[in-house]
């Protein structure tokens, strides 16, 4: 096969954008069909990708390499191994879900729909590229038309300035959508500050030849060097991948950002983070790797039980699931620290199954917002009876969260419990089981608010529609997946083996 | 190694996850009642037979395992899921299959007052339920019973919440879940680090180490204590017993099957399949049996306080659930095992004929009833020989597993819990006839319950209205035919034993069979002097052990505690993180953009506008630059 | 006589300038100090020039020379401009704009 | 060597022509006298002006690389490429002027464009000039026009202040310029550049002092902290495409200065001007970003972007290296595209609104969403976006330091795009989230559109293939070493 399949998936979405953007001018359904067939395009490349990818051979395959700049070793070379082509795999779900999702978009449709394509270009051009610099590239694409997309399909939420520090939030304006849509875009490109200069001095220190992770793969760095690039990839990535305390900005985001938005970043752009500290932070610097686990993986046990605790603190629907992102995340990045196969076959497996989830999430919270036109969680009440495929729904999603078996969630936290018992840090096994008993707390005591309890007294809500037409495909698309992969992980697993047991020989066999 | 036992097991564990897949998928032929109910009956019924099969065709001592790869990890497979047929799990399998396809059967009758949509949803939950548990009951290693476990769990919480809209169920769901998901951490723990210890999850090969003695003891008694601890959990031990009267809040028959025959025994069973784990580990061993007594006791006491009854039975639940957990700790798994199935068909039959009342008088409080027998004869009859069984009267299923426990303790050398076991089998004489005095026979008008209960029983109000002051009688065929097969089930069990007697590792003394039978008598009696004859006034009881009441009114306040933890600890806590997530760490993010924006407004007055102030900036700017010269030259 | 005497004057010139350019009121006054600082400069080339021995230093005096004038004609005109547009030509009240 | 008068055509081709086309432009000028107060006439001289310099553009690539007057006067790669920047910039500044409705470019056009002309002229010749006097020259032939220029508008109330303030600063730094011209004649003992190496070698302090004074001045040209005070004041008051022909092309020249004075040629010697460039280039990245914050016009806004863009350059400037030069170099282009584009559609914006704050933006992405793309495109690469030529831009002048062990910058530099794209950010939100106060989509003259597609183009070309570019900027830069 000599279709350059990966370079279909990546472009796709970006080809259907500029159709959006000049074809479609006030022609709603035309915007709309393009870019599901963007979308449905990138599904089909990379549900075949996973299919056909060779897993005996394991490695990298379907690569494709084109000079960009020789004169400084700049080339668009792509490749998936098992870890990236189970990324590409969700993001094309969740896109595709999300071109559902975000169906029912009103004003100015035609350019949501081309920036949140332009988006995901990005994301699918981070996780195939193996060029560093085409990858950090992309990956400022993938970042910056939040901007816009928050800025202005956004929501705003309400939050007092107060505290010692209140004249700031004031002055920076609080809980505002632009507040959110500025404070996401400027934190995730400090962090990528970090990246470049991380990116440039290994360049450099591989004496400016190539900026190819094959490449580079195989220098050996000096430890210096190796530790600081490693904090520097650490802090950058970390930052889009919520670490605590530089996690800040995804709670706001999240909440501000229109449904088919959040559900993106939180469900795949989240999981960039994870993947570039994985991928390029561990891969290309194991000592460093190994010297740093002790840091990475504290903060992320701080995240697990942090993020679980704030969850359960706030009042706002989208926020709990913001934290909840937050907390999953830690499991995500203490999987990676633990340096072990199961530890990291778990760590990947959650970013997948957390971008589902979170994906899902995100997708109701859309639809009671819509229906309910509320996301105070302790004034409504009692929804079961009148949307009961939402409340399944949401249940489904929030069982998993807490980590129940046969969904998803369970094994991707069963596993990396595993792996952090044999690390060399045992204790994080408990902070990290902790959190998945405080997330069931907060997520039942949510579901059996809104949901499964008793009926709210108040008139608006006495009669809801329950889900209808396109926003049961974002449903069911991602339940489905939620359900299948927690029942059958060999799925997800076994090509992400082939991916994860040759870092951790290197990592450790060093 | 297999043979038509697995297969058979295989069956019969299939049949309900198709009924469920069938029910959950199919959206319209759910939302039809009826019909999906029947279905789902017939595949219980279909999982009965095969589950019986199994049990006939297992051969004594062999073993059948069918093993499927699920979860690969490092090249090979580190985790399987399967079925693992032997003794034990194949008659705990029919013990499930019987009670699940009599109470889906019961359920019909019981819920008829549902609407379809509803009657769908319960149904699923009920295949789910069968599903999992039996899951659990053929797990071939820990991972696949952690994974039934916390899926029994979840329908054991659906279920409790089934009338959601009533603010006491939603909160005895999540109640219940937390509860035992605070356990199930124990248990979760427990598994990762025995599997760091063994380097499996498998029941045959670590028993395999085990019994070669290739498991290093050290560290080990802290596993089995994580182990138990989902055990606490589940099965109701102290003090996380406080979930399982709440559960009460759920449909009866769900009481039936969940919280009394099959799932809160998952605990007890799980540490009869893990004997030869436990037995490393005496300390852990001695802790299971003391907690087991004391739990046993607690309940005992607090179930004399009860007024509703299905209260009443619940702690009972408790009660006989400590008992198990006893004899396991004295090292006797086989008389807990033993007990455990006799009380699953037992308490079931007390649950379902309590339901058969409840559904007549539409209240699950004594106070309403009274004098029952004579309307619906055949709840009275099946209801006594329950409790018969229960108090542990000869020729009846609890007596003899009931005495093999008595004895396991004594056995085991452990005077103290035996002691204990003595009193509460008297209270529970006394506690179960109370009930049957006051519900069948007492007339209302002759007892006014001098026992005010602490919490007001909860009124299913909307059947009341659906069938206000209709007259009470027999329930439907539906419902009456389950409680005839236990009944018989309980009798039949009663007879064989006495008869065809199980073979026990130990021997009893002589004097424990008439020991352990004047007990009962004695609690029999002393519940008919108070409740039905009236010779000893009830108050008067009660005001005897006056202190101790009031105390099990309240429940010895650890449900407060537990309220308290909740509300200080969990809630206050995150508050707390939620404020410095917020002003703290959000804050500090504030502060410095905020100090960005007015370093810009400060700087830019410089730009004065006077042009010689510019002309001053290219003057220092010299001037540095010369001193910089001055100073690369020196 | 030194090379260093010529140069130190020219120093002290350029600086008087300098210090005419920023501290007058007059905008004609700050062209004046311009104008010293440029002929400090020509002593300089000049004084160079003497002591090198080549003559570069007088060519680039005449050039100084040239451009000086055209940048104080250029300078007046730009004065009279403003006096004419805003009646003033004190340098402290021209700053419309500015931050 | 001595040319013969052959040679000498061949080498100065661009710059006679030049000379030429300015007296065309004078004396067409002077026999068609507009009609007075014709508004909106098509001026004859600036068509001619531009057509004149697509030609010479074409022309410089006839040119062959030589030296003449014993090499006081060289055409080698760099000088090329300047000489083709500042003529493609010009074009483009006076494409966006053509058009320009104010009363003195139709009244007066010819003496705009005939100063314009003759600023080039000078640059031209800088861009060559390997000797002092030949420099200076130069250098004041390029000066003295834009303090006219920029006075152009002179019944307005400002642009005369804005003529005096640039004009006090400048030739208060030329004075300086040539004071320190003087040190280094005297310690040379002559005045041709490439015998700089050897006067630095000597390490003689006046030759340090002299070399620093032209450093303050030279900071003056490029509008480097702190000697960037001239540039906000004077490019908000001076005609808008004449300010983003200001805003690139003597900073151009700066630059081509400082390359042939302080790097071409030195050697090892030329790290002695690391520390001091880098602190240069920290403190003008800084400030320029930080004063841009809070600004409200949009013409000062960009004005101070582009005194820290000088930062950045100065970045590239600072590793004193090969690949330093190419990448600076290439910032230049990506510089003049994208901030020459964005000045255009300030223009655009202002000659409808009649106003250069943020608020004139409000909702233009509804109300025309091309200029708004454009104008989102420029920002994007001012501020360093990947698929518009900043982004390479600002990554390969990085790259340069980084390969100079100058981690500490890059990362201040990194940090600091963040405040930039705050800054950018706010105007895209006046375009794109706000909503307009008017519905009716903006105006925009064709020869303006054109002006501002040519620039998209570039910025986008640039940023999609740079390739290309970057190996014309090596090359330009290969010959200095």
């Amino acid at each position: 096969m000599n279709i350059p399949v990966l370079s279909v998936m990546t472009w796709a979405p970006l080809v259907a954008a500029v159709v959006v953007m000049f074809f479609a001018r006030h022609r709603p359904l035309l915007v709309r069909w393009a870019s599901l067939a963007g979308a449905t395009v990138s599904l089909v490349a990379s549900v075949w990708v996973y299919w056909a990818y060779d897993r005996a051979a394991a490695g990298f395959q379907f690569q494709e390499e084109i000079a960009v700049v020789p004169s400084l070793g700049i080339s668009y070379l792509v490749a998936v191994d098992g870890m990236s082509a189970l990324m590409c795999l969700l993001t094309s779900i969740i896109i595709f879900a999300g071109v559902f999702a975000s169906w029912t978009v009103k004003e100015r449709s035609q350019e949501f729909y081309a920036l949140l394509l332009v988006l995901v270009t990005g994301v699918y051009g981070v996780f195939v590229s193996l060029d560093l610099f085409i990858f950090f590239l992309f990956y400022e694409i993938a970042v910056l038309p939040m901007y816009l997309l928050i800025g202005i399909w956004g929501s705003s939420g309400e939050v007092r300035p107060q505290g010692i520090f209140g004249w700031a939030m004031g002055r920076t304006g609080v809980g505002t959508k632009e507040y959110a849509a500025m404070k996401l875009t400027l934190y995730l490109l400090f962090g990528s500050a970090f990246i470049l200069v991380g990116i440039l001095a290994l360049y450099v220190a591989n004496g400016s030849q190539s900026f190819s992770f094959l490449v580079l793969e195989q220098v050996q760095f000096d430890p210096t060097l190796q530790s600081w690039t490693f904090l520097a990839f650490y802090i950058g990535f970390g930052i889009l991948a919520g670490i605590w305390p530089l996690h800040t900005w995804s709670p706001d985001g999240h909440a501000s950002a229109p449904t088919a938005v959040s559900m993106l970043h939180a469900g795949v752009l989240m999981k960039l983070g994870a993947y570039g500290v994985v991928r390029v932070g561990m891969a290309l610097l194991p000592d460093a790797a190994v010297d740093w686990a002790w840091l990475v993986g504290t903060i992320a046990c701080i995240n697990i039980v942090y993020g679980a605790l704030s969850a359960m603190a706030q009042t706002d629907l989208k926020y709990v699931i913001a934290y909840s992102s937050v907390s999953h995340m830690g499991v995500v990045m203490l999987g990676a620290a633990t340096l072990t196969p199961t530890g990291l076959n778990g760590s990947v497996f959650q970013m997948f199954a957390h971008g589902i989830m979170t994906g899902l999430f995100f997708a109701l919270v859309g639809l009671v917002y819509e229906k309910a036109h509320s996301r105070e969680i302790f004034k409504m009440g009692g929804f079961a009876t009148m949307m009961p495929g939402i409340a399944t729904a949401f249940t489904i999603g929030g069982l998993s969260s807490l980590g129940l078996p046969a969904t998803a969630g369970f094994v991707a936290e069963f596993l990396t419990f595993l792996g952090a018992w044999s690390s060399a840090y045992q204790w994080w096994l408990f902070p990290a089981v902790i959190g998945a008993f405080l997330t069931s707390i907060y997520v039942l005591r949510v579901a059996k608010q809104i949901f499964w309890g008793p009926k709210s007294e108040d008139p608006h809500f006495q009669h809801l529609p329950d889900a209808v037409g396109t926003e049961w495909a974002a449903l069911g698309i991602l339940v489905f997946v939620l359900v299948v992969f927690g029942v059958m992980p060999s799925l997800a697993i076994a090509p992400v083996d082939t991916a994860t047991v040759p870092l951790v020989e290197r990592l450790t066999g060093r | 190694m297999m043979n038509d036992a697995g297969l058979f097991a295989l069956v019969s564990l299939l049949l309900p996850a198709l009924s469920f897949l069938v029910l959950a998928v199919v959206y319209p032929f759910r939302r039809l009642g009826r019909p999906a109910a029947w279905f789902s009956i017939a595949c219980a019924a279909g999982s009965l037979a095969a589950a019986a099969l199994a049990w006939d065709a297992h051969a004594d001592g062999d073993v059948s395992r069918l093993l499927w790869a699920w979860l690969p990890t490092g090249g090979e497979v580190l985790a399987t899921v399967g079925v693992l047929a032997d003794a034990q799990s194949t008659v705990m399998l029919t013990l499930v299959a019987l009670v699940a396809f009599l109470v889906q059967l019961y359920s019909i009758g019981y819920l008829s007052d549902e609407s379809p949509p509803a009657l769908g949803r319960y149904y699923v939950y009920q295949s789910l339920f069968a599903f999992s548990m039996m899951g659990l009951v053929l797990a071939p290693n820990f991972l696949q019973l952690f994974i039934c476990w916390e899926l029994v769990g979840l329908c054991s919480y659906l279920l409790i919440g089934f009338w959601y809209q009533r603010p006491s169920a939603a909160r005895a769901a999540v109640k219940a879940f937390w509860i035992t998901k605070a356990g199930d951490v124990g248990l979760l723990i427990g598994i990762v680090l025995l599997w760091r210890h063994t380097g499996t999850f498998d029941f045959f090969e670590m028993r395999g180490l085990a019994e070669s003695g290739a498991i290093p003891l050290a560290g080990l008694s802290l596993i089995t204590f994580f182990i138990y601890l989902g055990a606490v959990g589940k099965s109701a031990q102290f003090p996380l017993h406080i979930w399982l009267p709440d559960a009460m809040e759920g449909p009866t028959p769900v009481s039936a099957l969940i919280h009394a025959a099959t799932m809160v025994t998952a605990g007890v069973y799980m540490l009869v399949r893990t004997e030869w784990l436990f037995a490393l580990t005496p300390d852990v061993l001695l802790i299971v049996a003391f907690v087991g007594a004391f739990t046993a006791l607690l309940a005992a006491v607090l179930a004399c306080v009860q007024d509703d009854i299905k209260r009443v039975l619940a702690y009972s639940t408790v009660s006989q659930l400590g008992y198990m957990m006893t004899a396991i700790g004295a090292g006797y798994a086989a008389a807990g095992f033993l007990h455990l199935l006799t009380h699953g068909v037992f308490k079931a039959l007390l649950f379902l004929g309590a339901g058969a009342l409840i559904h007549a008088v539409h209240s699950n409080d004594l106070k309403d009833m009274g004098g029952l027998a004579r309307r619906m004869p055949q709840t009275a009859i099946v209801f006594v020989i329950g409790t018969l069984s229960l108090a542990g009267i000869p020729f009846f299923a609890g007596f003899l597993s009931k005495e093999g426990i008595l004895g396991a303790t004594l056995a085991g050398g452990l005077m103290a819990p035996f002691a204990v076991l003595m009193l509460v089998a008297f209270l529970t004489a006394f506690y179960m006839f109370r009930v049957v005095f006051l519900a069948l026979f007492a007339s209302r008008a002759m007892h006014a319950s001098p026992l005010q209960p602490a919490d007001a029983s909860p009124i299913h109000h909307d059947a009341v209205e659906a069938t206000h002051g209709s007259p009470v009688h027999d329930p439907p065929a539906t419902m009456v035919l389950p409680l005839w097969i236990l009944a018989i089930g309980s009798v039949g069990i009663g007879l064989y034993f006495t008869f065809v007697h199980p073979e026990e590792e130990f021997v009893n003394p002589g004097w424990l069979m008439p020991a352990a039978v004047v007990t009962a008598v004695a609690g029999i009696a002393l519940a008919w002097m108070a409740y039905q004859k009236r010779s000893i006034d009830a108050a008067g009881l009660a005001n005897a052990f006056a202190p101790i009441r009031t105390a099990a009114l309240r429940r010895f306040w650890l449900d407060d505690l537990f309220e308290g933890i909740y509300n200080l600890v969990f809630l206050g806590f995150s508050k707390l993180v939620g404020w410095i997530d917020r002003y703290l760490v959000d804050g500090v993010l504030n502060a410095l953009s905020a100090w960005t924006l007015t370093a810009g407004d400060d700087v830019r007055t410089i730009q004065s506008g006077k042009a010689q102030d510019y002309v001053y900036g290219v003057a220092v700017g010299l001037l540095v630059l010369l001193l910089w010269a001055r100073w690369v030259l020196a | 006589m030194g090379l260093n005497a010529y140069l130190t004057l020219a120093a002290v010139v350029f600086c008087i300038g300098l210090f005419g350019v920023m501290s007058r009121r007059n905008t004609i006054g700050i062209l004046l100090g311009i104008e010293l600082m440029l002929n400090a400069v020509n002593i300089n080339l000049v004084a160079f020039s003497r002591f090198v021995g080549n003559v570069d230093g007088m060519i680039f005096t005449v050039f100084t020379i040239c451009i000086t004038v055209s940048e104080a004609a250029l300078g007046l005109a730009i004065v009279i401009l403003l006096f004419r547009v805003r009646r003033t030509v004190t340098a402290d009240h021209l700053d419309l704009l500015k931050g | 060597m001595r040319g013969t008068a052959y040679e000498l055509l061949r080498l100065l081709l661009p710059e006679v022509t030049l000379v030429g086309l300015a007296i065309l432009v004078l004396v067409a000028g002077l026999i068609s006298r507009p009609s007075t107060g014709a508004q909106g006439q098509r001026p004859i001289a600036g068509w001619m002006t531009f057509v004149g310099l697509l030609a010479i553009f074409g022309l410089t690539f006839f040119i062959r690389e030589g030296s003449l007057f014993g090499a006081t006067f060289v055409l080698d790669g760099l000088a090329m490429f300047a000489k083709r920047l500042f003529l493609a910039a010009a074009a483009l500044s006076v494409l966006g002027s053509l058009t320009n409705p104010q009363y003195p470019f139709a009244r007066r056009a010819t003496e705009y464009h005939f100063a314009l002309l003759v600023s080039l002229l000078g640059m031209l010749v800088l861009a060559s000039a390997r000797e002092l006097i030949l420099l200076f020259v130069a250098f004041e032939l390029m000066s003295i026009p834009l303090f006219l220029l920029t006075g152009f508008l002179k019944k307005d109330a400002v642009a005369p202040e804005a003529a005096l303030k640039f004009f006090l600063v400048g030739t208060a730094s030329s004075a300086i310029i040539v004071y320190g011209l003087s040190f280094i004649y005297g310690v040379m003992g002559g005045t041709m550049v490439e015998s700089i190496p050897r006067a630095l070698a000597s390490g003689h302090p006046l030759m340090m002092l002299g070399m620093a004074l032209l450093l303050a001045g030279l900071g003056f040209k490029i509008a480097a902290f702190p000697f960037h005070m001239w540039a906000p004041d004077t490019y908000e008051a001076a005609s808008t495409p004449f300010v983003a022909w200001l805003s690139v092309a003597p900073k151009a020249a700066g630059f081509i200065a400082l390359i042939r004075l302080y790097i071409e040629g030195v050697g090892p010697e030329a790290l002695v001007w690391m520390p001091v460039v880098s602190v240069l280039a920290g403190m003008t990245i800084v400030t320029g970003n930080l004063m841009a914050i809070p600004q409200q016009n949009v013409k000062r806004l960009l004005a101070y972007s582009g005194v820290a863009h000088i930062g950045y350059m100065l970045v590239g400037f600072a590793a004193l290296s090969s690949s330093g030069v190419a990448m600076m170099l290439f910032y230049l282009v990506a510089y003049m595209f994208g901030n020459m584009g964005a000045f255009f559609v300030v223009e655009a914006v202002a000659r409808s609104e009649q106003s250069d704050g943020i608020d004139a933006y409000r909702g233009l992405a509804q109300r025309s969403p091309l200029l708004a793309l454009a104008m989102l495109i420029f920002l994007l690469s001012l501020g360093g976006i990947p698929f518009v030529a900043g982004f390479w831009a600002k990554l390969y002048v990085f790259l340069a330091a980084v390969e100079s062990g100058l981690y500490g910058l890059v990362f201040l530099g990194a940090v600091l795009t963040v405040v930039a794209l705050y800054y950018y950010l706010l105007v895209a939100r006046s375009m794109y989230i706000d909503a307009p106060t008017r519905r009716e989509s903006v105006p925009v003259p064709g020869l303006l559109g054109a002006a501002i597609a040519i620039c998209a183009l570039g910025v986008v070309g640039m940023g999609v293939y740079p390739g290309p570019w970057v190996d014309v900027a090596i090359r330009a830069a290969s010959s200095l070493f």
